[in-house]
């Protein structure tokens, strides 16, 4: 049980990740982010079947964490289309070089 | 400072001798005393400043063409005759009188060394003080007195001092008098340096003393670009022969541990006859000796340094500085005769010279080019002297030289004075110094023309002329060599040394008859036929003044009798030979090696035969010159003809200087602009190496900061590319 | 006087007060002109004397070290030891020996004339110009005298600013390149060093705190492998073949010397080169004999220093711009200094002590002389110029002298040194030697002919006839006639000199002799007098 | 005394200056939040907040010298170390605030709140110097980032910033899972999450070849790696340090880095100290591709906080080679660094906010030119910041010796990284490149017809130079001092495995 929880955590991590990749809207970009979060949590938590509760606890930190980070971003998000109209990262590349 | 611990105890201590520190000293007072007030003149910038008018006269000067003397232009054109230097009356009391103190000075120690017994059985060394001292070196200043230094000292400063007096007129009106002075009285130091040194590297001292003064004087009138060139030339020359002259003090001091010239000669005796060590020393030495000496391959400096004044000519290019390279040989004579094959050399490379140079000789035009020639000719006879072991015999060449060729110059100075101010009253620009322009002086300078022909006989070898003797003996003593001495055994470039002195001995005889030729033509062009100065200008033409024609009596006298010092055995019985004897505590260690224990001696049929042959030559030369050339027939420069074929070959001096230009001064150049400094220094260490790499790693930057495009996408993949690297290098370890 | 100079307590203060003098006067420097902002010209007058003011006390202070230095003893002199960094290993050690001597007073004398060199043609900034002069001297002596490593390192990097900063903002149109080429290439050295330091360092702890300390690191270093003392034999090497500067590490100094203002040019060339030359006895050759003496090492060094002297002077022969003209016969000499260090001969090595102080002293003679006449002709290009001497003759008289000395004439200081660089070589190097002496036909070649395109040849370039009545004035005939004196004397008398350094290169000799046999040989001990 | 962490009073005497400031940073919010924003008002909660942090440096301070220890036990530590990070952290946020005080005016900004996040980010890295849980990192962390994240798009008016901000907030979100991904993957092979139990798990197990832990580790990396910007995780900083408004570009050169690499050091030296010879190779490598990209990359730049931006990668780099040297010796040399590297790049970016124009937001290096000749001190204090970043000594003071202890200790390491610090020499002869670059353009250039005139540097921003350049040139001569700090508390304390004891790690390059 523990193979295949920590298998489908991988599987949802890469899947967040391939999305990063390829996505080019910021919200989703930060809903795939999201889901990393979220597939490293259910590793945790297959993994404090193990260990015991350090785990589940950490979840607890990730999950609070990551509701700050999305306030705060989702925030950023809208002062960056206030700006520009728009959300899409192709278009948004004052700095560079 | 050192009192010298070697001299005590030497007979000469105690006597006027312990001050003959004294005698290049005062020169050197003089050059220190002419110099600062030449500066000081050049400091104040009043009506006699020496640039006035400065322009004028060097676009006249240009105008005269070739290397002349320019000296009756300097401070002339702008009408100012009377534009004398300011210091020159104290000039001309310093100048010549510091000479004449230091001729003084040697006589006394001459006068010394004869009444005291036993004077010179050992050299006199005097040190002064330990100059550098490093590790196992020492070389001290120090000053040897001995029988072969006092016959060079003798002659410099006496020469010089009459030279310095002919200078007083020569010069009087030049702009640069004190500077001149100066000069002057610096190269009579370091030449006193260069012949009183005790060592080596004092020796280096003066050679390389006198070869600056050289280029200073030769580039005395540095305004034209023609007598600066010579100077360099003639630096830059010398400094390859100097070269030699270093290797050979390296393997000296790396074979024999010390360079003074007692240790070099004792370690020399011990060394192998005809060893390697020995004669790459004296090969090396011998390389010095041809710069300074003006021998193949490095002559060429010579004919151009007669652009400096025509004093300077006589003085350092006739009857001194040239000759320091014999009397380097002389000094070595030790080295020398441990290496046949260097002596052979030697001889072979004089007599090459003597033939070469006179060859040259029999086709100048300009007055001055024909007695330098002449000199690099006679130079050539000299080394053929010290290079078959008769070491006494090239010094005595030597000192007859000194006194005919340096009353040629003084001679041919006074005719170009005569001719400058000739021209110079009817404002020509014709060339004060090409023969075709003069003609017919006998009438205006008897003095002169007098004079020059006793000059001209003894260099022909007429006797009872000085050259006569020198020169017989010179030959006599290579005809002696071809056989039993140690020469002859040798072997040179797989000729046997007899056949090599043979042909020294043709050759030495081709020369002679050459140089009767090419002399008797300088006179018959200059003071016989008519003449082709110029109506108005001949009116101009008369006798220079006293204090010019007084030192050239002088030398008249020395060059008709001064052979008497030196005769052969053969007729002068006790007479004979004084020089030799004179001169036998220094060299006859040498010249024994060469000749054996008993000494090599001709038959009197024998050197009765060669006495006849070497007259029977010179008069043969003088009699083709006579009757072949007409003077009558010449045409005044301007309106001569361009010289075809041989002879042009000979005018253009077989095109030597050309031919070194093509081969080692245009590429040196071209090699170091285009390859070396273009080419490695800009191209590859900059270009490629330092701005190359500075350059790929800016553009290297660049690409890196391509790739920061500012989108997030592009920044998660690189991201990525990490992540995975990373998780490799974890995973597969 | 030595007894006076005792009397005092001279050689126990006097190094480190060498050391802050200058330091403290780049602070009344600023202090005076962070108070004196409005009228440049007074600006310059005010900073120019108390700049030479502190240089000359800095020279006539360093003057006693002449008598008080005991050059035979085999101990460091004046010697000065304080913590600085304990955890480090890293303190405050100076001395001297003969060598470091000579070079120190080379440094002290030399400076306050570059301060008249400078006098009327650094005109904006004067104050920063004189005060990075003043942070600069510090370096260049500390370098000289300090007897720890990681002393010796700072004050190696402390000049590299000022210097930088003094060719990139008073140097000529191609600062900014020449600067930036300069420190690069200095820096490159350097940084290797540091890490070779920082390792010599370590290994002399053995373990513990790292140790410093000039002898303790060559006690340590001289009993290594020779794998691994070859890697920081390199390190060493190539910062100071860069500083010397060697073939190929040279380029830099064109250009740094035809770009940096005068004293500038001076400094670098009479002081700053000799750094590298000097690392190389102090440093790079006694500390690891075994690997310089190594016959291929050796063979390498000899050959670039040969390369260096030939090709220096071919490329010299063909410069159209006077100073660059100089700076590539600074490779020439320089090359000299490499034969007679890497012959490793008393006589060699005396001989390169003498180059190194005689070429700084003529090379910065015509330095300055060519400042002399950019300042009134605004040119370097010797095609400018023609028959100087007719309307310059006492700066015709100075050039000729100085180049004929540079040339090496005997009777001048260059005549001593290369003499005995040959001489002294060519027992243990002859080809070397043979190909080395070669160098006085070109050196006569390219320098002669240079003065005589400048100050003979006719006179026809207006700009060039318009000099009359503008020669050399009072300052600086006064500013070259001590290095005249100077290249008279070391020529004609060089025994003092000579004896002066004589013990401490048959010191190092010996040392190197039986460090490359293994064994630690004579050197010089910790204990001042 | 040494505080036992299971006791829930002396955990929070512990880690009583970390909640000093967080209680004083929420009054200071609800103070900041009272009134209407205003110039004046920003100013006050400007003042109020230094006061704050002084007053916890005091505190810290106290800590320190009192020689409190706590047991291993523990998910914060009470060390030499934390006190050394805390007082660079507070330090550079005190300076942080003095610049930002007079420099907001230039970008329009006027919200009091600035200050107080800049007060949750510090107390952020407070937490992560000491922190000794896995948890406690990530949430120290997230404090300090969330807080950034903000404080990099403050200037709400500008295009730029809010492109700063959002790209620092995707980017690090993302490299927040990879680091929380590690850490799950390292608490399931140890079965902890306190740093010490992690190292003491290691050993006892002997889990050196645990894959899991290895992955483990090497995502760990990547997210420590994404936090003090080494190459290739990179990316972001240069982009972020342009877009912010200076002062905080400024805060996150130094001090976030600063933070950052702190719990980098104690995790890796306290946790995975005996998994060397897993990671060593890809932190060796991870330092080598920093120093060279940021180096070569820093040299093309135009504009200059860009250019501090890759300088400040580089340092990365030259730190990274003091955890890959992994000895006693390096965490000191380590400690050294930072405070040297604080010092300078902070007084850099302050000299870039003074020479600020009003409303202007690319920072170009041309607008210095000839700066010497219209600001002398300024100039000069900017030459003596890049010049302690290039390592020069004297001149650069403290930063030369920073670079010396850090040769030192990669030379010195027990597996011997010379060729690491022969690249690490090499790599900043190009940095010189970069920084001299600009000390000609301040000094060698002409100050060209119509720029224009710098504005005023106020009193506060003075300080933050003076004190800075005084600091690095004091530091520069007589460094002892400060090196006898960082001694005070090197790592690792801890026992190495008998594998690491008995000779040579087995890493060689």
């Amino acid at each position: 049980m523990l193979a295949e929880s920590l298998a489908l955590s991988a599987l949802l991590f890469t899947i967040g990740v391939v999305g990063v990749l390829t996505r080019r809207n910021a919200i989703i970009l930060f809903m795939c982010v999201e889901l990393m979060l979220n597939a490293v949590n259910l590793s945790f938590v297959a993994l404090s079947k193990v260990h015991g509760v350090g785990g589940q606890v950490f979840v607890i930190f990730v999950m609070t964490v990551a509701a700050a980070e999305a306030a705060v971003g989702l925030a950023i998000i809208i002062a960056i289309f206030r700006h520009r109209q728009s959300v899409n990262l192709e278009d948004i590349n004052l700095l560079k070089g | 400072m050192q009192t010298e611990p070697l001299a005590t105890g030497h007979p000469l201590a105690d006597t006027i001798a312990r001050f003959a520190w004294l005698i290049p000293v005062f020169p050197l007072v003089g050059f220190v005393l002419n110099g600062l007030l030449s500066l000081r003149a050049a400091g104040h910038p009043g009506p006699a400043d020496p640039s006035a008018g400065g322009h004028g006269h060097d676009g006249h000067h240009r105008g005269t063409g070739g290397t002349g003397d320019g000296h009756a232009d300097h401070g002339h054109d702008d009408g100012h005759h009377a534009a004398r230097h300011p210091a020159a009356a104290l000039v001309s009391l310093i100048g010549p009188g510091v000479l004449a103190l230091s001729f003084a000075m040697t006589l006394a120690i001459l006068y010394q060394v004869w009444v005291v017994d036993n004077a010179l059985r050992e050299p006199y060394v005097l040190t002064l003080f330990s100059w550098m001292p490093a590790g196992k070196l020492s070389v001290d200043a120090a000053f040897q007195i001995d029988q072969l230094s006092l016959v060079m000292m003798s002659i410099v400063t006496g020469i010089g001092t009459l030279i310095h007096i002919f200078s007083v007129g020569y010069m009087q009106d030049d702009p640069g008098y004190p500077r001149y002075f100066a000069y002057l009285n610096l190269f009579i130091f370091f030449m006193l340096l260069l012949v009183m040194g005790s060592s080596y590297p004092l020796m280096f001292v003066g050679w390389e003393g006198v070869g600056l003064c050289s280029y200073l004087l030769i580039g005395f009138w540095f305004s034209d670009k023609a007598n600066a060139d010579a100077g360099k030339k003639a630096f830059i020359v010398n400094r390859i022969g100097d070269f030699g002259f270093l290797v050979a003090m390296f393997l000296m001091f790396a074979n024999f541990g010390t360079l003074t010239f007692a240790g070099v000669g004792e370690a020399a005796m011990g060394a192998q006859l005809g060893g390697a060590l020995v004669t790459a020393i004296c090969l090396f030495l011998f390389l010095g000796a041809t710069g300074k000496s003006a021998q193949i391959p490095l002559f060429v400096w010579l004919p151009d340094a007669m652009a400096g004044p025509t004093p300077v000519s006589a003085l350092i290019h006739a009857a001194t500085m040239v000759t320091a390279g014999v009397y380097l040989i002389a000094r070595s004579a030790v080295l020398f005769s441990m290496a046949p094959v260097a002596q052979l050399t030697v001889a072979v490379v004089g007599a090459l010279t003597a033939v070469f140079a006179a060859t040259i000789g029999l086709k100048q035009w300009d007055i001055k080019k024909v007695l330098a020639y002449s000199t690099v000719s006679q130079l050539g006879y000299m080394f053929v002297g010290v290079g078959v072991g008769a070491y006494s015999a090239g010094v005595f060449h030597l000192m007859t030289h000194a006194f005919f060729k340096a009353l040629l110059f003084l001679g041919s100075g006074s005719v170009i004075y005569a001719m400058h101010k000739a021209y110079h009253a009817t404002h020509s620009h014709e060339d004060a110094q090409d023969m075709r322009n003069m003609g017919g002086l006998r009438k205006h300078m008897p003095v002169t023309f007098v004079l020059m022909w006793i000059a001209t006989l003894s260099i022909a070898g007429i006797p009872p002329f000085s050259g006569f003797f020198s020169k017989d003996e010179i030959l006599a003593s290579v005809f002696a060599r071809t056989h039993g001495s140690t020469l002859a055994e040798a072997h040179w470039l797989g000729i046997p040394g007899s056949v090599v002195l043979y042909g020294v001995y043709v050759l030495g005889l081709a020369a002679a008859l050459m140089t009767a030729i090419y002399m008797t033509r300088m006179m018959l062009y200059t003071f016989h036929g008519p003449n082709r100065t110029g109506e108005k200008e001949a009116a101009h033409l008369k006798e220079a003044p006293w204090i010019m024609t007084g030192p050239l009596v002088v030398l008249g006298v020395l060059s008709a009798v001064g052979g008497f010092v030196n005769m052969p055995a053969l007729y002068a019985g006790e007479y004979s030979e004084q020089l030799h004897a004179w001169l036998e505590p220094v060299l006859a260690e040498g010249t024994g090696i060469t000749l054996g224990e008993e000494g090599l001696h001709l038959s009197h049929a024998t050197e009765w035969t060669l006495i006849a042959i070497a007259i029977a030559i010179a008069a043969i030369g003088i009699a083709i010159a006579w009757t072949r050339l007409k003077p009558e027939a010449l045409v005044a420069a301007k309106d001569a003809k361009a010289e075809e074929g041989i002879e042009k070959t000979l005018l253009h001096k077989w095109y030597v200087d050309e031919a070194y230009d093509k081969t080692v001064v245009k590429p040196t150049l071209g090699i170091s602009r285009t390859l070396l400094w273009k080419g490695i220094d800009t191209g590859i260490i900059d270009g490629l190496l330092v701005n190359g790499s500075a350059l790929v790693v800016r553009a290297v930057g660049w690409a890196g900061s391509q790739l920061q495009s500012g989108r997030v996408g592009t920044y998660a993949w690189v991201l990525l590319i990490g992540v995975l690297s990373v998780l490799s290098a974890f995973s597969f370890r | 006087m030595t007894q006076f100079l005792d009397g005092i307590g001279y050689n126990g203060w006097i190094l480190p007060t060498l050391l802050a003098l200058p330091l403290l006067g780049a602070l009344l420097m600023v202090l005076q002109g962070s108070m004196q902002k409005q009228d440049p010209d007074a600006a310059m007058r005010s900073a120019r004397s108390l700049a030479f003011g502190i240089f000359l006390a800095e020279a006539v202070l360093s003057l006693g070290l002449w008598w008080s230095v005991d050059t035979v003893s085999p101990d460091w002199q004046a010697y000065v030891d304080a913590a600085w960094i304990p955890q480090w290993g890293a303190r405050f050690t100076v001395g001297v020996d003969g060598i470091a001597l000579m070079l120190i007073l080379l440094t002290t004398l030399l400076m306050p004339l570059t301060v008249l060199g400078s006098w009327t043609s650094i005109r904006v900034k004067t104050h920063a110009y004189y005060a990075l002069l003043l942070i600069l001297t510090t370096g260049m002596l500390g370098v000289f005298m300090a007897l720890d490593l990681v002393f010796f390192y700072v004050m190696w990097e402390v000049m590299l600013v000022p210097m930088y900063l003094i060719i990139g903002i008073w140097g000529g149109q191609r600062r900014l390149y020449a600067s930036l080429k300069f420190s690069l290439y200095t820096m490159v050295g350097s940084l290797l060093m540091l890490v070779a330091i920082v390792y010599l360092g370590l290994k002399a702890g053995q373990g513990g705190p790292p140790v410093f300390a000039y002898d303790a690191v060559l006690d340590m270093a001289r009993t290594m492998p020779l794998a691994g003392s070859f890697w920081l034999f390199g390190a060493f090497a190539i910062a100071f073949a860069v500083k010397v500067p060697m073939f190929p590490f040279h380029t830099w100094l064109p250009d740094a010397h035809v770009e940096a203002p005068t004293a500038g040019s001076v400094i670098l060339a009479a002081i700053m080169l000799k750094m590298g030359t000097f690392g190389f006895v102090r440093f790079a050759v006694p500390l690891f004999p075994a690997v310089a003496m190594h016959p291929t090492v050796r063979m390498v060094m000899l050959v670039l220093a040969v390369i260096g002297i030939v090709y220096g002077a071919l490329v010299a022969l063909v410069q159209p711009d006077f100073k660059k003209l100089v700076a590539y016969s600074s490779v020439s000499h320089l090359g000299f200094v490499m034969l007679g260090i890497f012959a490793m001969t008393t006589e060699s090595m005396q001989g390169a002590l003498m180059v190194t102080i005689s070429h700084g002293i003529s090379t910065g003679a015509l330095f300055l002389l060519i400042g002399m006449i950019y300042e009134r002709r605004h040119t370097r290009l010797i095609e400018d110029f023609g028959g100087i001497a007719k309307v310059m003759p006492i700066f015709a008289v100075c050039l000729t002298i100085v180049s004929l000395s540079s040339i090496g004439v005997p009777g001048t200081n260059g005549f001593v040194g290369e003499f005995l660089v040959l001489i002294g070589s060519f027992p243990t190097a002859p080809y070397y030697t043979i190909i080395a002496a070669t160098s006085v036909i070109f050196a006569a070649a390219y320098l002669l002919w240079a003065v005589q395109r400048i100050i003979y040849n006719p006179l026809v370039k207006p700009e060039n006839e318009a000099l009359k009545g503008n020669d050399l004035n009072w300052r600086e005939i006064g500013l070259l006639t001590p290095l005249l004196i100077a290249i008279l004397w070391l020529g004609v008398y060089p025994r003092p000199v000579l004896q002066k350094t004589e013990a401490a290169a048959e010191r190092l000799v010996r040392g190197v002799e039986a460090g490359r046999m293994g064994s630690l040989g004579p050197r010089p001990r910790i204990g001042g007098r | 005394m040494t505080f036992d962490l299971l006791n829930p009073v002396q955990l929070s005497s512990a880690l009583l200056p970390d909640l000093l400031l967080v209680a004083g940073a929420i009054l200071l919010m609800l103070m900041a939040a009272w009134r209407p924003d205003s110039d004046a008002r920003q100013r006050t909660v400007g003042f109020a907040s230094i006061g704050l942090l002084v007053l916890t440096m005091g505190l810290v301070v106290w800590m320190a010298v009192s020689g409190l220890t706590a047991s291993d036990k523990g998910v914060i530590a009470v060390d030499g170390f934390r006190w050394m990070v805390d007082l660079v952290v507070l330090l550079g946020a005190i300076g942080t605030i003095a610049l930002a005080i007079e420099h907001n005016v230039r970008d329009g900004i006027v919200q009091a709140e600035s200050h107080v996040l800049v007060l949750f980010a510090t107390s952020g890295m407070m937490i992560l110097a000491g922190a000794r849980d896995l948890m406690v990192v990530f949430l120290g962390i997230e404090i300090m980032s969330v807080a950034v994240y903000v404080l990099a798009g403050l200037n709400r008016r500008s295009a730029r910033s809010a492109e700063a901000s959002l790209k620092y907030f995707l980017l690090g979100a993302f490299a927040t899972g990879f680091l929380l991904y590690g850490i799950a993957l390292v608490y399931g092979a140890t079965g902890q999450t306190q740093i010490v139990e992690i190292g003491n798990a290691i050993r006892r197990f002997d889990l050196t070849n645990d894959p899991m832990l290895l992955v483990g580790i090497g995502l760990m990396l990547i997210g420590m790696g994404f936090k003090v910007a080494a190459a290739p995780f990179h990316m972001w900083a240069p982009d972020v340090y342009d877009g912010s408004p200076t002062p905080i570009s400024a805060f996150m050169a130094a001090t976030v880095k600063a933070a950052a690499f702190a719990t980098f050091m104690r995790i890796w030296y306290e946790a995975f100290y005996n998994m060397f010879s897993g990671w060593a190779p890809s932190v060796w490598w991870l330092a080598v591709v920093t120093m060279v990209v940021g180096n070569v990359v820093a040299l093309s730049q135009k504009n200059i906080k860009r250019m501090l931006a890759y300088s400040s990668i580089v340092h990365s780099g030259y730190l990274l080679v003091a955890v890959t040297a992994a000895s006693a010796l390096a965490s000191t040399a380590f400690t050294f660094y930072v405070v040297a590297y604080t010092l300078a790049t902070f007084g850099a970016f302050a000299v870039v906010a003074s020479m600020q124009q009003l409303g202007e937001t690319d920072a170009r290096i041309s607008d210095y030119e000839g700066l010497w000749h219209v600001r002398p001190w300024l100039a000069t204090a900017m030459a003596v910041y890049l010049l302690a970043l290039l390592g020069f000594p004297v001149f650069g003071g403290v930063g030369f010796f920073a670079k010396w202890y850090l040769i030192q200790a990669a030379l010195a390491a027990p597996a011997g990284l010379t060729i690491l610090a022969v690249i690490l020499v090499l790599t900043s002869v190009i940095s010189a490149g970069y920084y001299l670059q600009v000390v000609r353009v301040m000094f060698m250039k002409p100050r060209p017809e119509g720029a224009p005139e710098p504005l005023p540097v106020g009193s506060l921003t003075r300080a933050v130079l003076a004190v800075t350049v005084v600091l690095i040139l004091g530091l520069g001569l007589f460094p002892s001092r400060l090196v006898e700090m960082t001694q005070m508390n090197a790592f690792p304390r801890y026992p190495f495995s008998p594998a690491l004891q008995m000779g040579q790690p087995q890493f060689r390059r």
